[in-house]
């Protein structure tokens, strides 16, 4: 799969109240030690993919620090290259900023890849996939562009506002909607697409030319009568993490070791950078169970059904139950959390109990002193 | 251009047979230690820490995997333009090939390498030893003193002193006198075997002790005592901290659980100086439902599922349910079936414990679990 | 050295029309092999700084990839740090965009530092220095701040508006003005500062309290009667490369080997990214001299007192003279090229004479085809 | 994940002997080669080009400079979290230690190490020859033809084939016979000494050959007859393009020169197949005002004022004002004092001809100038 040109794409779709503040959609923590990016990037080295840019709008700098020079998603340096390339600055309206501007942007650097087919994937869907396969269906489909797809009976409750393909036999894309939530069955589309780079300059000029405000996804809508498109269905385990509702359940539903063994194969090994953290010391008073915990924490309080991110400090007597802990947060002791989401650097230790539901999560903000 | 003028040489050639089979394949220096580090970890991360560039590391027995791993200099950093670690065995030359014949030799076949880099100090250190040590602050009290060699000396109990090298100092803790294991000894002050040496001083003893028949070619048998005899300024380096040398399977046993009871003294969540080391492609650890997990030590990738108490679980242990862990160190992908029961064992890495055994007594020597143990 | 944080400011102050059009000036080329920020960068490398921060406003890109994580300066990526940070992203005006707002906008990564002093320089100053000497004369002269300066003769013709210091016995600094070119004999300041992490967060609080508008070189000019403000002399090459004319004349006379060997000095490496470049290819028909040549050229040309980037391919006849040419350029056969800038990537193909002036430099620009 | 499941080994144990003073400090594939490059270079950048992780490289005679500069991965992007290279030096291991005995040996003696990344297929490469070649493509063959063995070949004249091992192949390229320079003969299908093997056929064939008392423990003397013997299915792979084993002073400079008079051949300026090395921080070329240069290749660093022709300069040469060079190859920090006139020469590094010396002929042999030749 050398002959392929990686896509990680403008994830604009997503709005994640709190997390998204500070953060570009790639750098969401995710299950302990990971950021959303590792999946895709794993996804596209994994599959011999060794040239890949990076679309992004604004607060590159973590991603910048994350991804490096791609090192530790075993790209070669030398042969092979990673780019993060952001939109134009121009200060238009916000409405203009979207994956197709920022093609048109970045177009020389497209044009430039000696690569002859375009893999463009997001990084908030959640998957493990070997594009190769794809690519052989869409050579042996002779089709213009092939979308990746995963057929769910939970689309009344999960992937809000993704794209659901409408696919005739023998699978072609025939319509692409939005997910309503008003049926369990359906084909959902991972907005990941497999094309030759020409097919892909095609359409962004085609979008670009259209209207300033469409992107790809409309302008592949538009082109569904005219072009062969075909759907290829992903196997495994899929998740798309774009509502706090979802981050949540996601997270939850992993600490499932038996269903996070379908996502986590080490055959199919998901790299991310590290940060050289310490093994996770439990005290004697430490009581966990059910929960996914990453390194250098320091744990000597009771933590059930819960996820926690690295260097996190729980004091003796503190209670964390069905809670997502970021990176760094400190929950002092006898601290009560429930159904929470606590994000990076911020400190529990005034405030004895924090107890949400399951429709109610709370959030509690970076750094917050609480 | 280099952050300080000094080398570091790593002396790695240690066959290590008092830890028996887990050095069969691997040096002592590459043998696992804390949940997720090698010890040779601790001397590349604190020179990475003390900004050191350039690292050789001396290695001798069996040591493809030991110099494939310490080959990957940018687990510590010291990947970058001008910095390196350079594995340096024994290697033919025009002259013929001989095995490293002692600590000094090791260095005296180096020279070249060492010339090349042309440095004001080098640092000598050894590979099996856990400390956290700032070797910048070690060069600093080196240069004050204007001394020609410096060597670190650890406070030791007196009824102790007679296991180690000991150094008689005066007021300013120059060394007046150097004791290998003195049956009275005079001071407390144990040898670490870390030295700096002026290069220019060292070079030049180095090249007259080899052709010394009569010479061990070793630090401190006959480099340090030749210092001291040609009057030379040696100066000790007072170090305050955690320290070991994991020689038998009871030390290394006994120094993982110093993590547990120990902690403040060998602290890895210092955020301030890391310890560096390969980071395995695996997820965060699963602590499942039936889980019970206290006092421990775990790394990333493990999926426990039964009981763990006062124990180091390395990366990739699993501990299905039912099973029970206490008092052991279990090194890495090592597997405690359902309804296992270990205590106080220390296993080699890839070892099976079988469905409902038990190992391990809950007193006497550490059993060293080496091979698989089948299952009901 | 190692307990300072350094800082490569904002470069808001700089225009070069057509060289900074594309790219933001750290990234501008210069003497064949070397882009602006490799002088700043290899000053605190090598005095032992190993936390760098590089503020940029926009199209981080081409920054991103040249500094990578820093290794090729020499910063070990485990005990050291190299971070692109970028200013707020908010659509406001031009004008508020400065160095004190990105400063402002990314406090926590300046407050997080450990670093007890902070060393603040541009990347359009080139010289070389070893930061260690005034850090010393900082702290012996118990300053709050210390501003490096050259003492120049020329300053009638050169460092148009670059900031000029009048200074007092014994060297306190009393103004701070822009040189207007009336004079000859002046104080050039390197706009490098040296000061305690505190005095300069206090700094930069100030002048945001201050105004919006304000910049850390307003807040400072305001502060002279009430800091000590000291000068600190820099020996040896010194060149400010903020206008057109500037850049050109420096490359001129960086052509003179005697000159250049004060600022390439081999115990004072200025360090770049390698571009894997093979050596340059002169043709028997080649008539080469007074020039810098980059490598990967392939020369068949004349080529007299002039600068060549790397992989630019001059053909049979083509005269170049007095001029400027960057990476990847092409002149054609028999092309003649006088006082002339040519942009990366630009073609000199169809027009057989391009002629400037000394006083009338001509811009090619980037991707052009002539 | 690799991108293919092959590892190479590159055979880099060669004295050189024939390159005199070149390799009494470095061994051959060390050697410098084209303006900037060292020859192992080309190796190691075709790997890198062909998608390949892991290298293990061989080393055995005086190997402190060569080692040291294979170990910093990075140069060729080698550096990823699943690559590296690795050096492979002889080791001492339980059963004692001994050097390799041959080619073939030195893969047997580091079993261990292919075992550990459990490839499909190992490339084996020798570290002393130019040339760029996509071992992707030589991997398809060996994978389109179901072969157990694949290697490159080169037409050469059939007048020269008998210096070189033929193959004589059918119409499928399938190899049927192997002649080690024969007298008479059959094809001009000349071996590289580039082999594709499925490894476990070599595996097996390795751990035979170790126990033949009558073997010279040798690719091409052994293994390969042996796979012929065995029935087993040696294809041929077709080389087209520039290749040079660089083993003597007069091809070493005749190697450079191609670069001026077969640039078509050995294309160095082709940006889709570069050949990386380590990039040494000294600034561009300065081409003063007295300069003449014409027909040379000249690397950055170098400062030129008097006359080059038809030469090559490695990086930092210095030709001072009136100085001549002509068709030479002058080795790093080569420098020419004013006046002085070199012609035919080839130096070593950090040679200094003097001021007003004359050196070299305008015919015969190439003169190799190991020396510093004093001045006026």
């Amino acid at each position: 799969m050398i002959n392929t040109l990686g896509i990680v794409s403008y994830d604009d779709f997503v709005e994640i109240p709190g997390l998204t503040d500070t953060r570009p959609v790639p750098s969401i923590s995710f299950m302990g030690r990971y950021r959303l990016i590792d999946f895709v990037l794993s996804n596209m080295t994994n599959s011999g993919i060794s040239n890949i840019q990076i679309y992004l709008k604004n607060k590159p700098r973590s991603v910048i620090e994350h991804v490096g020079t791609g090192r530790h998603y075993n790209i070669n340096s030398k042969s092979g290259k990673l780019r993060i390339l952001t939109g134009e600055v121009n200060a238009q309206a916000e409405v203009y900023h979207h994956d197709v501007s920022a093609y048109m942007a970045n177009m020389q650097y497209i044009e430039d890849a000696h690569q002859e087919y375009v893999v463009i994937a997001p990084s908030y869907m959640i998957y493990k996939f070997d594009f190769n396969e794809a690519l052989l269906a869409h050579k042996e489909n002779k089709a213009d562009v092939t979308v990746l797809y995963k057929t769910v009976d939970n689309a009344d409750t999960s992937f809000a506002r993704i794209d659901t393909l409408t696919i005739d036999k023998p699978r072609r894309v025939v319509a692409i909607d939005k997910n309503q939530g008003k049926f369990k069955n359906r084909h959902i589309s991972l907005s990941s697409y497999i094309m030759s780079k020409e097919v892909f300059i095609h359409l962004v000029y085609l979008a670009h030319e259209t209207s300033s405000l469409y992107t790809l996804r409309d302008i592949l809508k538009d082109q569904l009568p005219l072009m062969n498109v075909m759907a290829y269905p992903v196997k495994g385990y899929v998740a798309s993490i774009n509502t706090m509702p979802e981050y949540y359940k996601v997270s939850m539903e992993l600490t499932d070791y038996e269903m996070a063994k379908e996502l986590f194969n080490p055959q199919w090994p998901i790299h991310t950078r590290t940060n050289d953290s310490a093994p996770t010391q439990y005290a004697t008073e430490a009581d966990v169970s059910g929960s996914v915990i990453a390194n250098h924490c320091q744990i000597a309080g009771t933590v059930k059904h819960s996820v926690i991110g690295r260097d996190v400090v729980i004091g003796k007597g503190a209670v964390i139950e069905d809670s997502v802990i970021l990176a760094n947060v400190e929950v002092a002791e006898n601290a009560v959390l429930k159904h929470v989401v606590v994000d990076k650097f911020a400190r529990i230790v005034h405030k004895n109990e924090l107890v949400g539901t399951p429709d109610r999560i709370i959030y509690v903000k970076r750094k917050d002193v609480i | 251009m280099r952050q300080n003028n000094m080398v570091a040489m790593i002396l790695a050639g240690g066959r290590g047979s008092r830890l028996y089979d887990l050095t069969n394949k691997v040096a002592k220096p590459a043998v696992y230690f804390g949940g997720k580090y090698r010890i040779i970890d601790f001397p590349l991360s604190n020179c990475a820490n003390s900004g050191i560039d350039v690292v050789g590391v001396l290695t001798q027995y069996e040591s493809v995997l030991l110099n494939s791993y310490v080959a990957k200099a940018s687990l510590w950093g010291l990947d970058a333009k001008d910095s390196g670690i350079y594995v340096l065995p024994p290697r033919e030359k025009i002259e013929g090939f001989g095995l490293y014949r002692g600590t000094a030799d090791a260095i005296t076949q180096n020279i070249d390498f060492i010339d090349y880099y042309d440095p004001e100090t080098v640092l000598i250190l050894s590979g099996d030893h856990i400390y956290k040590m700032d070797y910048s602050k070690m060069l600093d009290c080196h240069n004050d003193n204007k001394a020609d060699a410096t060597i670190a000396v650890l406070e030791v109990p007196l009824k102790e002193a007679s296991r180690f090298g000991i150094m008689n100092t005066d007021a300013t803790d120059r060394i007046v006198e150097f004791e290998e294991k003195p049956k009275q000894p005079k001071s407390n002050l144990a040898s670490m075997g870390i030295y700096i040496f002026d290069w220019k001083k060292l070079r030049k003893a180095l090249l007259d002790d080899v052709k010394n028949p009569d010479s061990n070619h070793d630090f401190g048998k006959d480099i340090i005592p030749g210092f001291l005899n040609g009057g030379l300024h040696l100066q000790a380096y007072r170090f305050k901290g955690y320290w070991k040398d994991v020689g038998t399977i009871d030390s290394l046993w006994e120094s993982n659980m110093d993590l547990l009871y120990r902690s403040e003294e060998l602290n890895l969540h210092d955020s301030a100086w890391k310890i560096y080391t390969e980071d395995v492609t695996v997820p965060a650890q699963f602590i499942g439902p039936k889980a019970h997990v206290s006092n421990a030590y775990i790394n990333q990738g493990c999926v426990v599922n039964g009981t763990v108490k006062n124990s180091v679980l390395f990366t990739g242990v699993v501990v299905e349910e039912g099973a029970e862990v206490s008092d052991s160190v279990l090194m890495p992908y090592t597997v405690v079936k359902a309804g296992a029961k270990v205590q106080r064992i220390l296993t080699d890495d890839h070892i099976t414990i079988g469905v409902n055994q038990t190992v391990g007594q809950p007193d006497g020597e550490i059993l060293l679990v080496a091979k698989n143990v089948k299952g009901d």
